[in-house]
């Protein structure tokens, strides 16, 4: 049973604290059931909720993002991928480019933003779609990233049609759903707490195991407290939604914590491992097969992707606390 | 859990707020800063609210609540900066209601007739000792040895200190504990002198949440309003994300704050280290409110005739009161780690 | 013998690290000759030395800074008060208004700039004048500040005469003098090693006396090793005006180093005292008389003072690194 | 003490820098993370200018030259992100020269036709253990069992690393020490190996400051040039910040490694502390250095296709090798403190 907001939340809280406490590595995790199964749960129609999320709980189908665009830097209303009207196939064909896409490489559905009104200016005529990665028209290009996540790439769209049913939502409502559930033009902000309470739990293991002075002591304590705080903050946000709030520009206030506290974890770990933190997953004297390692190079991209911290910090000014917009 | 207050709590933290907006404002705590003590007229009107009373036990004419409303209501007082004893007449209250509440104490705290100030073993000072009708004093650390003795003040000998925060009247406190004073002694004393301790540590990490938000808005407030070279200086980035962090730091500590209070009502294993991280995290909260505040508000914030110096100096206070940062990340740190066991009894 | 840029600064740095050893409080000494000293040393004609020096380094005479005016905010470019020429008496007529002057209710005189041109604007046609504040027309009215310096002043000149011989340079060049020995528009940055040194070495003993976690023994260290770093940098900056060079926007970065040192510096004694720290001198269990109190109430205005500490950045940025004018 | 670097000095690192900026571009930087080895012919180039004989005595071919010019030349090394075993061939060639400077070994160092790699007590790992003509090995901590051995890496048993810095060749080595390696043992050894971790962490500091140079140039260059939304991104104050704030510290962590170089090369008592503060500042300026310009970069900044990614993982990498902050700050607090011994023998 998927449906309702705050329920699905719930759900997705749930299936993600299990989800790691099994241990699943972060990049795995980055899966598209926690950048779109939120968004799905509350606008998706009955019918794609069946269709899509059975296959995308189990694995089967990995789902891609596609925000950014070239040149739109961290704008993502500056949305140039376009979308025309085929009434006769009974869909639209898109054309365009998208940038920065996790798993695009071995992905099977994209999800992101395409401009079906010409003539609308940036967050207007924006449209919801989902996009086989398996039809024609469809190129993808890896881009190498510093945490070796094979999937990066460059997507490009040639003439792809894509059925009326694989829109979600209304034409035209694209920029409001990516935002409703996310509070954040800069794309999907939510992180589960079990993605840092399952490596903050490993942490306290690993001090134990290696001991470290009072200052490394406390880092590590502080580790465990921020993850168990984003805890805390999470439930909060899901009590609210289920009163029927908005997360709004929360999204910011979360996304500028739980990105810098998944740096400070692992580079805590990191420093615990001394001569060994450089050590990757290749190396026969590698600790827990460089996981630490692999993870600091995954949260270095928390604090610029989704809205650089600088834009949230913007965000949370002007939007939360009022101030007049930066200049 | 449901992190989010309740209808009622909502309510009644509203009225506690629009009572301190007109009772206590600025120019009351100025009136405080020159004053011997804090303790007032309003300290009766308080508890007209039911402020006064609100752990007194509903048989002694108090609300018969516990720590979650207490801490909706220290945040209230901390956003006002209320100087009367609140937290440790409720602390006070706490030991009174379980070892000596027959003797007729409860009701005049309850009906803001009567002041109660509060010493726990390892605690430098008492807040109001003076003003105060009775002091609740734990006596020692050890389990065996552990003591509360319930004191008249004029019993004792009392040496008055003067705090940067001149509404925060301290005592040096020297008395002889004698058999006629003693209430409890023992385990049950030495746990409940823990209990103790953790309530005042959460009080004082609910009065810093509230402090935090003060210092914030009037930060905000003199930033959108503040023009330098022609634009609002809140339109500068710096401002902007000096302001954003506060609220960051505050919004997370919230959360934190609700659970400790959710745990320490219901007694959970975990109350004693929730409360540490409530007080190390509102804390943090309160000390970069107050630096922020103060680098957005530049030379005129540095001034006394300014009122953020007001919020500011109770923050460092409160910081440091109740066990400090270090104080409570060590038992933290002692019950996760459990390499080094985390004390029952405090030791500020 | 006053006379040489880098001796004269020599001469200060090692005046400045006697006197703090000799455990002079933090706010005597801000006393004028560490605020103006440098200054003279550069561009006070062989007479005004010796007729200011003396006075000034036995304390007898006490000198007030007057950068600020109100409404100039940290923009000291702003300066509204003005000195008209007056031929018949051989020297200027001062009108106008200092705020923030250090000391002023009880200094004697008083170091800053006036606008000579009224046509000229913002760094233009500026003088730099001293004033004896003892002059008719002066009127003086305190403003209490954090650290309790009863000093704090706003300064109203009317009609005030200054004599010739106390035009500090050429008329017009005030702001070039002021700036040459700070490098900044902000005021007068540099501040003597010894003034951090003594206190660091002082909270060592502290610590030894009182303890505390390995996180609190790291700041007592870290406060101290920050000291030591700013001397060292000190004798950087020296050797190079030696050399011939200029400090320029380099007293940016030296600033906003020290003003963050002395606050953390403090802080940190703080910590350590625990419930103590809040006792003020009157208070009979106050530890050393309140001294890190009194410091740490002294430092907060470092970050605020002679240029908030963003204006700093900015400099930096823009004069050092060469980044765009900041929107 | 004068902390300027001299003309000769300054000749010597121009005409480095000159040649670094034409021989170890970042396509260099990429070769060497594809090859088995960073060593290649610029090891005799490097020669000529007499940079890898730079602390080797006269009398074997070297400059003679001391712990002051190595760092010199190991900042400008660090702009570059040199990969060849520059600072490991340094330390041994120390050691070489006190103890077996008759061996021979020397002069074909300073000539570039040999290179030699370092393994000190607890140090986990020797760098180009494989490439390297001859390792010189520390056993043990203490003062009465220490020993230097001089050994053939063929004769030791070598496990490669794989670092995330792939031109960062690391190897385990096992090797049984016997009568006929051993040059030195006892307290003269011990105190020799003490220098030798001295002159290594001070080395790596110099090295550091090169790379936070490097990246905060590459960041600074970029936020002059990107533009978004009409605008270069280096006029938002936050981007401002990020990078003066990189500059303040490497500008206050220069003079720290000056002072380290001055008093190691003089064996000024301070020197242990000197150089411990020295590579607690520098690596604590590229680690806000690699920070920062990844976060002005953004997207690309993080991807391997740009080369920002090459500084940062080698800043990391010295930041953990000859003894990370920890390590450092604790000999500098047992100094100043002195309530626990500093470490002679380094324990990394």
């Amino acid at each position: 049973e998927y449906g309702g907001r705050g329920a699905g939340l719930t759900e997705w809280l749930i299936f993600e604290e299990e989800y790691h406490r099994a241990g699943a590595p972060g990049r795995v995790s980055q899966n598209g059931i926690f950048l779109f199964a939120p968004t799905l749960f509350e606008f998706g129609s009955r019918e794609q909720q069946d269709r899509y999320l059975p296959a995308m709980a189990s694995g089967e189908e990995i789902w891609v993002q596609g925000w950014s665009e070239p040149e739109a830097g961290s704008d993502l209303a500056n949305v140039r991928s376009r979308a025309e009207r085929d009434d006769t196939r009974g869909g639209w064909v898109l054309n365009g480019q998208k940038i920065w896409s996790s798993r695009g490489t071995y992905g099977h559905r994209l999800f992101g933003l395409f401009r079906t009104d010409p003539e609308a200016r940036r967050h207007h005529g924006l449209t919801y779609f989902t996009v086989d990665l398996a039809s024609p028209g469809v190129t993808v290009r890896p881009i190498a990233q510093l945490d070796g996540e094979p999937g990066f790439a460059e997507i490009f769209l040639d003439d792809v049609f894509v059925p009326d049913a694989d829109v979600l939502g209304a034409p035209g409502e694209g920029w409001r759903i990516m935002i409703a559930t996310t509070g954040s033009e800069r794309g999907l902000n939510l992180r589960s707490p079990g993605r840092f309470l399952a490596p903050a739990q490993r942490l306290l293991d690993l001090y134990r195991q290696r001991g470290g002075d009072g200052e490394l002591r406390d880092a590590v304590v502080r580790a465990w407290m921020d993850a168990e705080a984003y805890r805390l903050f999470t439930f909060g946000t899901v009590t609210k939604l289920q009163g029927g709030g908005q997360i709004g520009a929360d999204s910011s206030i979360n996304k500028v914590f739980w990105s810098q506290m998944d740096v400070d974890l692992h580079a805590t770990a990191l420093r615990l491992l001394g001569e060994y933190a450089e050590l990757d997953a290749a190396s026969p004297e590698a600790v827990d097969g460089a996981r630490w390692l692999d993870g600091f190079l995954f949260a270095l991209g928390g604090p610029i992707y989704a809205g650089t911290n600088e834009i949230q910090r913007n965000t949370i000014a002007e939007r939360v606390l009022g101030l007049p917009r930066a200049r | 859990m449901r992190l989010a207050y309740g209808d009622e709590q909502h309510l009644f933290r509203e009225t506690v707020r629009d009572f301190l907006a007109a009772n206590c404002t600025t120019a009351h705590l100025r009136a405080a800063w020159s004053a011997d003590s804090a303790v007032s007229p309003r300290w009766a009107e308080l508890a007209k609210l039911g402020v006064t009373g609100l752990v007194v036990p509903e048989e002694h004419d108090g609300l018969g609540l516990g720590d979650e409303e207490l801490s909706a209501v220290l945040e209230q007082a901390g956003y006002a900066a209320l100087p009367d004893p609140l937290l440790d007449t409720a602390v006070a209250t706490g030991l009174l209601a379980e070892f000596a509440a027959d003797a007729g104490r409860l009701a005049p705290i309850a009906r803001g007739e009567s002041v109660a100030s509060v010493l726990l073993p390892g605690q430098a000072f008492a807040i109001e000792a003076e003003a105060a009708d009775l002091l609740v004093i734990g006596v020692a650390g050890e389990d065996a040895s552990a003591e509360i003795h319930v004191v008249d003040p004029e019993e004792c000998a009392l040496t008055a200190q003067t705090s940067v925060d001149r509404s925060r009247n301290l005592f040096r406190v020297d008395f002889e504990p004698v058999p006629e004073t003693l209430v409890a002694a023992g385990p049950a004393a030495a746990a409940a002198l823990a209990r103790a301790a953790d309530r005042g540590a959460l009080g004082a990490a609910a009065f810093l949440l509230g402090l935090t938000q003060r210092m914030l808005d009037m930060a905000v407030g003199y930033a959108r309003q503040r023009v330098q070279r022609g634009v609002p200086i809140g339109s500068h980035q710096s401002v902007q994300h000096h302001l954003a962090n506060v609220l960051v730091k505050l919004e997370f500590a919230r959360p934190v704050v609700m659970r400790a209070a959710y745990s320490l009502a219901r007694g959970l294993p975990s109350a004693a280290r929730d409360v540490s991280m409530a007080k190390v995290y509102a804390g943090e909260a309160a000390d970069l409110a107050a630096r922020n505040a103060l680098q957005v508000h530049g030379a005129i914030g540095y001034t006394e005739e300014h009122d953020l110096h007001l919020f500011m100096k109770r923050a460092w206070a409160l910081n440091a009161a109740w066990g400090d940062a270090g104080h409570h990340r060590a038992r933290v740190a002692a019950d996760l780690l459990g390499d080094s066991p985390a004390p029952v009894t405090p030791a500020f």
